[in-house]
C-alpha cells in the first residue's frame, strides 16, 4: 500500500498516510484533486469498487472529514480517500458520474450533514427524514438525546446514585 | 416449457403424509431455553445496590431506589427495571459484582393497555416486587468462561521475606504507574467505599483521576477530606476495601496502594503549589493537645479556615501513635514527615517535648486560647491482669514499639512472647523478629476473629512467627535459669448470646506452658485524664473513659473540643483523621458565632 | 413501444401525470409484498413500470447517532438491531473493527464459535429470504415451509445464546459462552431439516413452470453494471462475477474451511435464487466443517480494560464480512475517547435498494417488482439505519 | 447519566397538548360546527375531495346480540399485515406453518380495509407513524390494537433517539401490550389471547376511546408529524 502512496504522490498532494492494516490504507487529498484521484483510482488502479462514501463531524476543528472507500478486486485492498471540507460552507463535486449508488450516498450526506453536491441528481430531495425542521441530525451540535427527552413524552426516571443517596441517608451533616 | 416443469410442482402433495410442523398447542406455552435471557431476577440478599447494572444500562432502563432491608456494605438501593426501555441485552448481568442478577426463562407479560399508562405497570424492582418467575432455575446467567471485570487486584510488589526479616526497610514498593493505571481502571465506580470511610474520602474521584493520569487533581481530591494521605496510603485499616464492590467475587480494590501512589507521586515540595487555596485569617486561635492524626488533621484544616493553630505535643516529634505505634518498615518516616511538613508549612505552631498538665497547665491554654481541641490518643497501655505481669522482662507493646522509634532496642533475649491479636500485637512481633528473636503470638480467640489486618497475620506466617490460638493466660512465673514460663489454657468458643460474636471459654483443667526470654503485652490500649486539671475543666463532663461529647467532638464546655482514639473507639488513623476534621468544621462554626 | 417511456432529461424521466397516459402507484410502505419497511413510487403505462423512485427512512432510527453518545460496550447490544433478519454480521463486524483499533487478537475458540454463528444466521436469513422470494411469486407451500426451518434455527440461537432475534452473542473480545452440551446433535437435525427442504424447493420451485416463466430474463444485471452499481454479494454472483468476501479476504476462520464460490451466468431473478439456493447448501456444510472441527476448550473471551470506561486509541478503521446480500462493512472512527467518534454501517442493501432497484424496475411488469426486489434480498432496517 | 437526569429535572411537567386548532379560514365557515373537521392543512380544493366528518362512539348492542358479535369478533381477528418495525420479524412465523395463528382465527390481511388488528411492532419513527395513523384510521371498525415490543410501551433502546416517538398509546389507543425484545411468538400469542378476552368482555373499546378523545389524539399526532399533509380522520 505504501508503494501505492508513493506513486500517488508524484501526481496528487497527499498527506496523513496511515496503513491500519496491510491491506487497508487511509490518505488525505486536497478537496481539488478528489475527482481526478478517484477516477484515476478507478480507472488506471482497479480500485473499480466503490465500499462507502461518510462524512465526520470533526467540530473542534470546524471540519467535516469526507471518506471515500475503494476496493479493488484483483488486489483485494481497500484504500480510503479523505477530504476535509469547512464545517461552515460544506460543498463538494459530486462524484455521481462515476458510481450510479454515490448518488444515494449523497443525498444522505446532504440530508443528514447539510453537505451539499451539486448537481448530483435529487441531492435536494429528502430521503430518510420527513418533515424533518431541526438542523442536519448527524451534526455533532445536534444532541439527540435532549431533543428526544424535549419533544417525545418520557417517564420521569427516579433513580439515585448510590454514592448521593448514602451520603444523604447515612452522614447528612459531614 | 416442459412437462417436467408442470409435474414436479406436485412433488408437494407427499407432504400432506408428513407430521406438521406445527407446534401442538397454542395455548400452552413452551418454556424458554436454559439459558434463555427472560425476565430478571435479583438476590436481594446479595445485592448490594451499587448501580453497576444501572451503569452499564445504555437504555436508561434501570433506576435504583430505597429499599427498607439493608445491610453493611449496602447502600441500600435495589434496581428497579422498567420493561418498557429494556433490551435483554443481560449487561446488567454480566457486569454485576455480587452475581445476584440473574435472569429466569420467563417470558410473556402481557397489559392490557386502554385504562392506564402502562409506563407504570412495566416497572418492577426483581426480588422485591413478586412476581410469578421469581423461583424460576432456567435462564440466563453469566457463563464461567465471560467476564467484564478484572477481579483480581494487581499484586503489589513486596520485599522477599528473607530481606524482610532482617531490616526495616518499608516492605511494599508501591505500585508503578502503569500498575497504578491498571488497578484504578478495575474500579467501577459506585461510591459505597465512600460511605463506608470514616472520613468520607471521595475514593471513586481520586482512582478516576489516577486513571486519567491526572496525579495532581488526584492529591486536591484527598486533600479535600484527608491531609495525611502519604500515611493512611501506607497502614490505614482501610475499610473502604471491606465493602468494595468487587470484593464479593473477587478481590477489592487496592484503594490503599493507589492512595499511596498518588501521594508518593508528587514530590513534597510542590504540595504548596497543587494544594494552594485562597485562606481568608481569622483573628482567633485554637490550641490542640497531642499532634496525632487527630490533631494535625484538625490543626490543617483550621489552618486553611484561616485560623491560627498551636500544637502541644510531650513527644520531641509529630505523628502521635504514627510514629511511636507503627514500627517503619510499615510506615517510613520519610513518607510521614512528607504529610506533617506540609501541614507544619501552613503556619501550624508546634511546641514540641511540652506535655500540658506539667509544662504548661490546661488551664492556661482555655484562658489563653478562644478554642481547645483534645486529641490525645491511648497512650497508656493496658493490663494483662493475671499473675507475674510486674516481672522483668514483661513489656508493653506500646512502649516497647517506642521505645524502638526512639532507638533504646530493648534486649529481648532468642524468644519472645506476644500476647494480644491486635495491630499493635502484630507490630510488635514483627518489629522482635527484625530484631532477631524467635516470635510466638497467643491470642485467646480464633485467627479469623483477629482484629489485625489479614495481610499482616499472613505476612507474619511468611515471617516464620508462630501462632498459638484459643488461648487463655493464666500467670507468667520466673523460671530457674532467669526465663519466663507462660501458663495458659485453652478455650472453646461458645455462642454465649444470640447475635454476638462467640466468647472464648476456658476448657475445665487445660493447661499449657511455654518458656520465653521477654514477653511482649499488647491487649489493648488506654487513656486518663490525670492532666486535666483546675478551674477550666469545671464545665467539661467526664465518662467513664472519654470527655463526654456529641458527634462532633463538642464536649459541655462549648470551648472545647475532642477527637480521635479517646472520642471514637475504633481507634484507628482514619477515624482519627476524620474526628480533626469535623471538629475543626465544628470549632469553625463555634468561633464564628462567638464573632458576630 | 418506444413511445410508452417518457423522455428523459437530465438523468431524469418527465411525465405529464395528467395526460393519462402515466399513472403514479405507491407500493409500501404497507404492502404485503414489500420486505420490511420501504416504498415504492412507481410510474406505470398500463402493467408496465416507467419509472421507478424508491423511499425509504421508515425504519430510520438513527444508530449512527444513538452509537455517537454510547460507549463501546453499549454500542454492542444496538447493533444487531440494524439487521433485524441477520443480526450476527453486524455484532461480528462491530466487534472486529473494536478489535482492530484496540490491537486485540480473540481467542481461537471465539473465533471458530464466531464463524459458526456467521453461516447459522446466514442459513437463517436465507430462509427468510426464500419465504419471500417464493411468496413473491405466489408459492406461498414454500414460504410456509421455509419460516418454519428457519424458525428451528432459531430454536437453535436460542438453546446456543439465549434468544430468537437478537443474540447478541459476539462481544468485543470474544464470544459470551460456549455451545451447550447436545447441542450439536440439534443442529444436525435441523440442518437435515433444511437439506431435505432445499431438495423439495427444487422440486416446487426451481423447477416450476410458474415460477420459471416469471424469473427466468427478469431483472437482469449484466456483468458491466456490477462496479458501476456497486453490487455485491449473490446478486453479482448471479452475473458470473467470482467475488466472496469470505474467500478474498478471509476474515475469522474461513481460511480453513473447505467451500467454494458459488455462481451463476443469467443475471436474472432465477439465477440470483439459485445462487442463494446453492449457498444454503454451502452454509450447510460449512456448519458441519465447523462442529466437526471447532476446539471444544481453551478461553472463549478475553476481559478487556474496565468495559465501563474503555478507550479505544484514535484511529480509524474498515472492516467487512460476507452477509447473506453481500459485502457488509463497519467503518469505524475513534477520537481516543470513551465514546465512538463515528460509526458507519455500510449495507449492502443499501446501493441494492435505491440505485440498482430504481435502474432495473423499468420495464418490468407491477406483479413482477416484488420477485424483483426480494431477489436482490434487501432488508430496509439496515438501509436507513 | 447524570447529565440526562439534569435535562429530566430541567423538564418540567409537559402541558397536555392544546385541542385542536382553530381554522382561520374564513370562507369556510360553515364547516364549524361540532361534527365536522376543517382538514386546514388541505388546499381548499382538496378539502372538498376528503370527508370532513368526525369519527362517532359505536354504541353497544342490545345485550345478548353484543354478546354474540363480540363472540364473533374474537374469533375471526384479522392482522393488518404491516410491519412497522422490528417486531414484524415475529409476525412472518406467527403465520406460518410453525406456530399458524390461523388456529386461532386470526390470519393476515393486506389491506386495512379487510383487517381488524393492528399490530405495533416494536418503535414507530416518525414517518412510519404517519403511516400507522392512516392504516388504524382505515380500518373499519371494531378495530384493535396489540402493541409488542418495549419500544412501543416507553421508547426501549431508542429512547434518546430523535426519529422515533417512544409511546404509542398517545398517538392510537392501544388494547394489548407485550412486552420483550423481541417478545417470543407465544408471548404475541398470549398477548392476542388476552385481546380475545377483552373483546369477549366487551372491554376493548380503543376505537371508541380514539373517537371520543379524536382532539387529544389528533393534536398529539401532529405535534410530532410535521409535514401534515392529509385529511384530518382518513376513512
Amino acid at each position: 500500500m505504501k508503494q501505492l502512496d508513493t506513486e500517488l504522490s508524484k501526481q496528487f498532494t497527499l498527506s496523513d498516510y496511515v496503513e491500519q492494516r496491510p491491506e487497508l490504507a487511509f490518505v488525505t487529498v486536497e478537496k481539488q484533486q478528489l475527482v481526478p484521484l478517484l477516477t484515476y483510482l478507478r480507472d488506471t488502479k482497479k480500485y473499480t469498487h466503490l465500499v462507502t462514501l461518510t462524512a465526520v463531524d470533526w467540530l473542534e476543528v470546524n471540519q467535516f472529514q469526507l471518506t471515500y472507500l475503494l476496493h479493488n478486486y484483483e488486489t483485494h485492498t481497500d484504500i480510503g480517500i479523505r477530504v476535509k471540507l469547512d464545517r461552515d460552507n460544506p460543498v463538494m463535486e459530486t462524484i455521481h458520474h462515476l458510481w450510479e449508488q454515490a448518488r444515494v450516498y449523497q443525498r444522505e450526506l446532504h440530508e443528514m450533514f447539510g453537505i451539499d453536491f451539486p448537481g448530483s441528481p435529487g441531492v435536494e430531495e429528502p430521503m430518510i427524514l420527513e418533515g424533518w425542521q431541526g438542523p442536519p441530525v448527524m451534526r455533532r451540535d445536534f444532541d439527540t438525546a435532549k431533543y428526544s427527552l424535549e419533544t417525545y413524552d418520557h417517564r420521569k426516571r427516579d433513580t439515585r446514585e448510590p454514592e448521593i443517596y448514602m451520603k444523604e441517608k447515612l452522614y447528612p451533616e459531614d | 416449457m416442459k412437462l417436467k416443469d408442470i409435474l414436479s410442482p406436485f412433488y408437494v402433495w407427499k407432504r400432506a403424509f408428513e407430521k406438521p410442523y406445527s407446534i401442538n398447542t397454542l395455548t400452552e406455552l413452551r418454556p424458554g431455553s436454559p439459558t434463555y435471557r427472560g425476565f430478571h431476577k435479583n438476590d436481594v440478599s446479595k445485592c448490594i445496590g451499587c448501580g453497576s447494572c444501572a451503569e452499564i444500562c445504555q437504555n436508561i432502563t434501570i433506576d435504583m431506589v430505597p429499599v427498607s432491608e439493608t445491610k453493611d456494605g449496602d447502600s441500600g438501593l435495589r434496581p428497579r427495571f422498567d420493561y418498557g426501555l429494556c433490551c435483554w441485552c443481560a449487561l446488567c448481568v454480566d457486569i454485576c459484582p455480587t452475581g445476584s442478577l440473574t435472569m429466569s426463562n420467563a417470558y410473556t407479560w402481557v397489559e392490557e393497555g386502554l385504562d392506564k399508562d402502562v409506563r407504570e405497570t412495566y416497572c418492577f424492582t426483581p426480588g422485591v416486587d413478586e412476581k410469578h418467575w421469581e423461583n424460576e432455575e432456567l435462564g440466563y446467567h453469566r457463563p464461567d468462561e465471560y467476564e467484564l471485570l478484572h477481579l483480581n487486584r494487581l499484586p503489589m510488589p513486596h520485599l522477599p521475606t528473607e530481606e524482610r526479616i532482617t531490616s526495616f526497610i518499608e516492605m511494599v514498593k508501591g505500585y508503578s504507574r502503569e500498575q497504578a493505571v491498571k488497578e484504578a481502571d478495575r474500579c467501577i465506580q459506585c461510591g459505597i467505599c465512600t460511605a463506608t470511610c470514616p472520613a468520607h474520602m471521595n475514593i471513586p474521584a481520586y482512582i478516576k483521576a489516577i486513571r486519567e493520569d491526572n496525579i495532581e487533581e488526584g492529591l486536591r481530591i484527598m486533600y479535600e477530606t484527608n491531609p495525611l494521605p502519604g500515611v493512611c496510603g501506607r497502614v490505614c485499616t482501610r475499610r473502604c476495601e471491606d465493602v468494595c464492590a468487587l470484593s464479593h467475587r473477587g478481590e477489592a480494590i487496592s484503594i490503599r496502594w493507589l492512595k499511596r501512589y498518588l501521594s508518593d507521586s508528587v514530590e513534597g515540595e510542590k504540595y504548596n503549589q497543587i494544594l494552594a487555596s485562597e485562606i481568608k485569617p481569622q483573628n482567633k486561635t485554637v490550641a490542640i493537645i497531642g499532634a496525632g492524626p487527630g490533631g494535625l488533621s484538625a490543626a490543617y484544616y483550621l489552618l486553611k479556615m484561616g485560623y491560627s493553630v498551636e500544637i502541644f505535643e510531650q513527644n520531641k516529634a509529630a505523628g502521635g501513635m504514627l510514629r511511636y505505634g507503627i514500627p517503619e518498615y510499615r510506615l517510613p518516616y520519610d513518607a510521614m514527615d512528607k504529610d506533617i511538613n506540609y501541614i507544619v508549612s501552613l503556619g501550624a505552631k508546634l511546641h514540641y517535648n511540652t506535655k500540658v498538665g506539667k509544662d504548661i497547665s490546661f488551664d492556661e491554654l482555655h484562658a489563653r486560647f478562644d478554642s481547645v481541641f483534645i486529641s490525645t490518643g491511648l497512650f497508656e497501655a493496658s493490663k494483662l491482669a493475671i499473675e507475674g505481669e510486674t516481672l522483668p522482662g514483661v513489656l508493653y507493646g506500646l512502649n516497647f514499639l517506642e521505645d524502638v522509634t526512639h532507638g533504646k532496642i530493648p534486649e529481648l533475649g532468642k524468644k519472645v512472647l506476644v500476647i494480644g491479636g491486635g495491630n499493635v500485637a502484630m507490630d510488635a512481633a514483627r518489629t522482635a523478629r527484625r530484631l532477631g528473636a524467635d516470635v510466638v503470638v497467643i491470642y485467646r480467640r480464633r485467627e479469623i476473629d483477629m482484629p489485625a489486618d489479614h495481610e499482616e497475620i499472613e505476612e507474619g506466617y511468611e515471617e516464620n512467627i508462630e501462632f498459638h490460638f484459643q488461648a487463655i493466660p493464666m500467670k507468667i512465673e520466673q523460671t530457674a535459669d532467669n526465663r519466663l514460663e507462660f501458663i495458659w489454657g485453652n478455650a472453646e468458643m461458645k455462642q454465649l448470646e444470640e447475635g454476638k460474636r462467640p466468647v472464648p471459654v476456658m476448657i475445665e483443667g487445660s493447661r499449657e506452658s511455654i518458656i520465653a526470654d521477654t514477653i511482649i503485652s499488647a491487649v489493648g490500649q488506654s487513656t486518663n485524664y490525670h492532666w486535666m486539671e483546675g478551674e477550666a475543666i469545671a464545665n467539661i463532663k467526664f465518662g467513664k473513659w472519654t470527655i463526654e461529647a456529641d458527634r462532633w467532638g463538642k464536649s459541655s464546655d462549648p470551648k472545647v473540643f475532642v477527637g480521635g482514639d479517646i472520642f471514637n473507639r475504633v481507634a484507628d488513623a482514619i477515624s482519627a483523621i476524620a474526628d480533626g476534621h469535623r471538629s475543626a468544621r465544628a470549632i469553625d462554626s463555634f468561633l464564628q458565632s462567638q464573632t458576630e | 413501444m418506444s413511445d410508452k417511456y417518457p423522455p428523459i432529461v437530465n438523468g431524469k424521466s418527465v411525465y405529464d401525470l395528467e395526460s393519462g397516459k402515466y399513472l403514479k402507484m405507491w407500493q409500501g410502505p404497507q404492502h404485503p409484498g414489500v420486505t420490511g419497511n420501504m416504498s415504492l413510487e412507481l410510474i406505470i403505462s398500463g402493467d408496465q413500470i416507467v419509472d421507478c423512485k424508491t423511499h425509504v427512512g421508515y425504519l430510520h432510527r438513527g444508530f449512527e447517532k444513538l452509537m455517537e453518545r454510547r460507549r463501546y460496550i453499549n454500542c454492542f447490544p444496538i447493533v444487531c438491531r440494524i439487521c433485524v433478519p441477520e443480526p450476527d454480521t453486524n455484532e461480528y463486524l462491530f466487534a472486529a473493527a473494536m478489535e482492530d483499533l484496540m490491537g486485540i487478537e480473540v481467542p481461537e475458540r471465539a473465533k471458530w464459535l464466531r464463524t459458526l454463528n456467521m453461516e447459522l444466521s446466514r442459513l437463517a436469513s436465507f430462509l427468510m429470504w426464500i419465504g419471500g422470494q417464493s411468496g413473491a411469486f405466489g408459492h406461498g407451500t414454500v414460504a410456509q415451509w421455509a419460516l418454519a426451518h428457519r424458525d428451528f434455527v432459531l430454536d437453535l440461537f436460542e438453546e446456543w445464546t439465549g434468544a430468537r432475534i437478537y443474540h447478541m452473542y459476539t462481544t468485543p473480545g470474544g464470544v459470551r459462552g460456549g455451545t451447550p452440551e447436545g447441542w450439536d446433535n440439534h443442529v444436525e437435525r435441523v440442518l437435515q431439516g433444511v437439506e431435505k427442504f432445499l431438495t423439495e424447493v427444487n422440486h416446487v420451485m426451481f423447477n416450476n413452470a410458474v415460477f420459471k416463466s416469471r424469473a427466468v430474463g427478469l431483472g437482469i444485471i449484466a456483468p458491466d453494471m456490477i462496479d458501476r452499481f456497486g453490487v455485491v454479494g449473490p446478486v453479482a454472483r448471479g452475473s458470473g462475477i467470482v467475488r466472496d468476501t469470505r474467500k478474498d479476504n478471509p476474515y475469522l476462520i474461513y481460511d480453513q474451511l473447505d467451500f467454494n464460490i458459488e455462481t451463476e451466468t443469467a443475471g436474472d431473478v432465477y439465477a440470483r435464487a439459485m445462487v442463494r439456493w446453492k449457498e444454503m447448501h454451502q452454509a450447510i456444510s460449512l456448519i458441519r466443517q465447523i462442529i466437526k472441527r471447532m476446539p471444544r476448550t481453551g478461553p472463549l473471551h478475553i476481559t478487556l480494560p474496565n468495559v465501563l470506561h474503555l478507550k479505544v486509541p484514535a484511529g480509524e478503521t474498515y472492516v467487512r464480512a460476507e452477509s447473506t446480500r453481500g459485502e457488509y462493512g463497519y467503518y469505524m472512527v475513534s477520537d481516543g475517547t470513551i465514546y465512538p467518534r463515528k460509526i458507519t454501517v455500510r449495507g449492502p442493501s443499501y446501493s441494492h435498494a435505491m440505485a440498482l432497484l430504481e435502474h432495473l424496475a423499468v420495464g418490468v411488469n407491477i406483479a413482477d417488482t416484488h420477485g424483483l426486489m426480494l431477489s436482490l434480498h434487501t432488508y430496509p432496517p439496515e438501509i436507513e439505519r | 447519566m447524570t447529565d440526562i437526569d439534569k435535562i429530566h429535572d430541567s423538564l418540567e411537567a409537559k402541558p397536555e397538548p392544546a385541542d385542536t386548532e382553530t381554522n382561520n379560514n374564513t370562507e369556510r365557515e360553515w364547516r364549524k360546527d361540532e361534527k365536522t373537521l376543517t382538514n386546514s392543512e388541505l388546499s381548499l380544493e382538496e378539502q372538498d375531495w376528503f370527508c370532513d366528518a368526525r369519527p362517532q362512539p359505536v354504541k353497544p348492542a342490545w345485550g345478548p346480540i353484543e354478546k354474540f358479535y363480540n363472540w364473533a369478533r374474537s374469533h375471526s381477528l384479522w392482522i393488518l399485515a404491516f410491519g412497522t418495525g422490528c417486531g414484524a420479524i415475529e409476525l412472518r412465523p406467527l403465520v406460518t406453518a410453525r406456530y399458524d395463528i390461523s388456529r386461532l382465527g386470526m390470519q393476515p390481511r393486506p389491506t386495512p380495509r379487510q383487517a381488524s388488528v393492528f399490530m405495533i411492532g416494536g418503535y414507530v419513527s416518525i414517518k412510519t407513524l404517519k403511516r400507522i395513523v392512516r392504516s388504524y384510521e382505515q380500518m373499519q371498525g371494531p378495530k384493535f390494537v396489540v402493541a409488542v415490543c418495549s419500544c412501543a410501551i416507553n421508547g426501549g433502546m431508542y429512547w434518546d433517539s430523535y426519529n422515533t416517538i417512544k409511546r404509542i398509546d398517545h398517538y392510537i389507543p392501544v388494547d394489548v401490550y407485550v412486552t420483550g425484545c423481541m417478545p417470543r411468538p407465544e408471548a404475541v400469542i398470549a398477548g392476542f389471547t388476552k385481546l380475545k378476552e377483552l373483546i369477549m368482555a366487551g372491554k376493548a373499546e380503543g376505537q371508541n376511546l380514539y373517537a371520543e378523545k379524536f382532539d387529544w389524539y389528533k393534536a398529539n399526532q401532529k405535534q410530532v408529524i410535521k409535514d401534515w399533509n392529509m385529511p384530518d380522520y382518513n376513512w
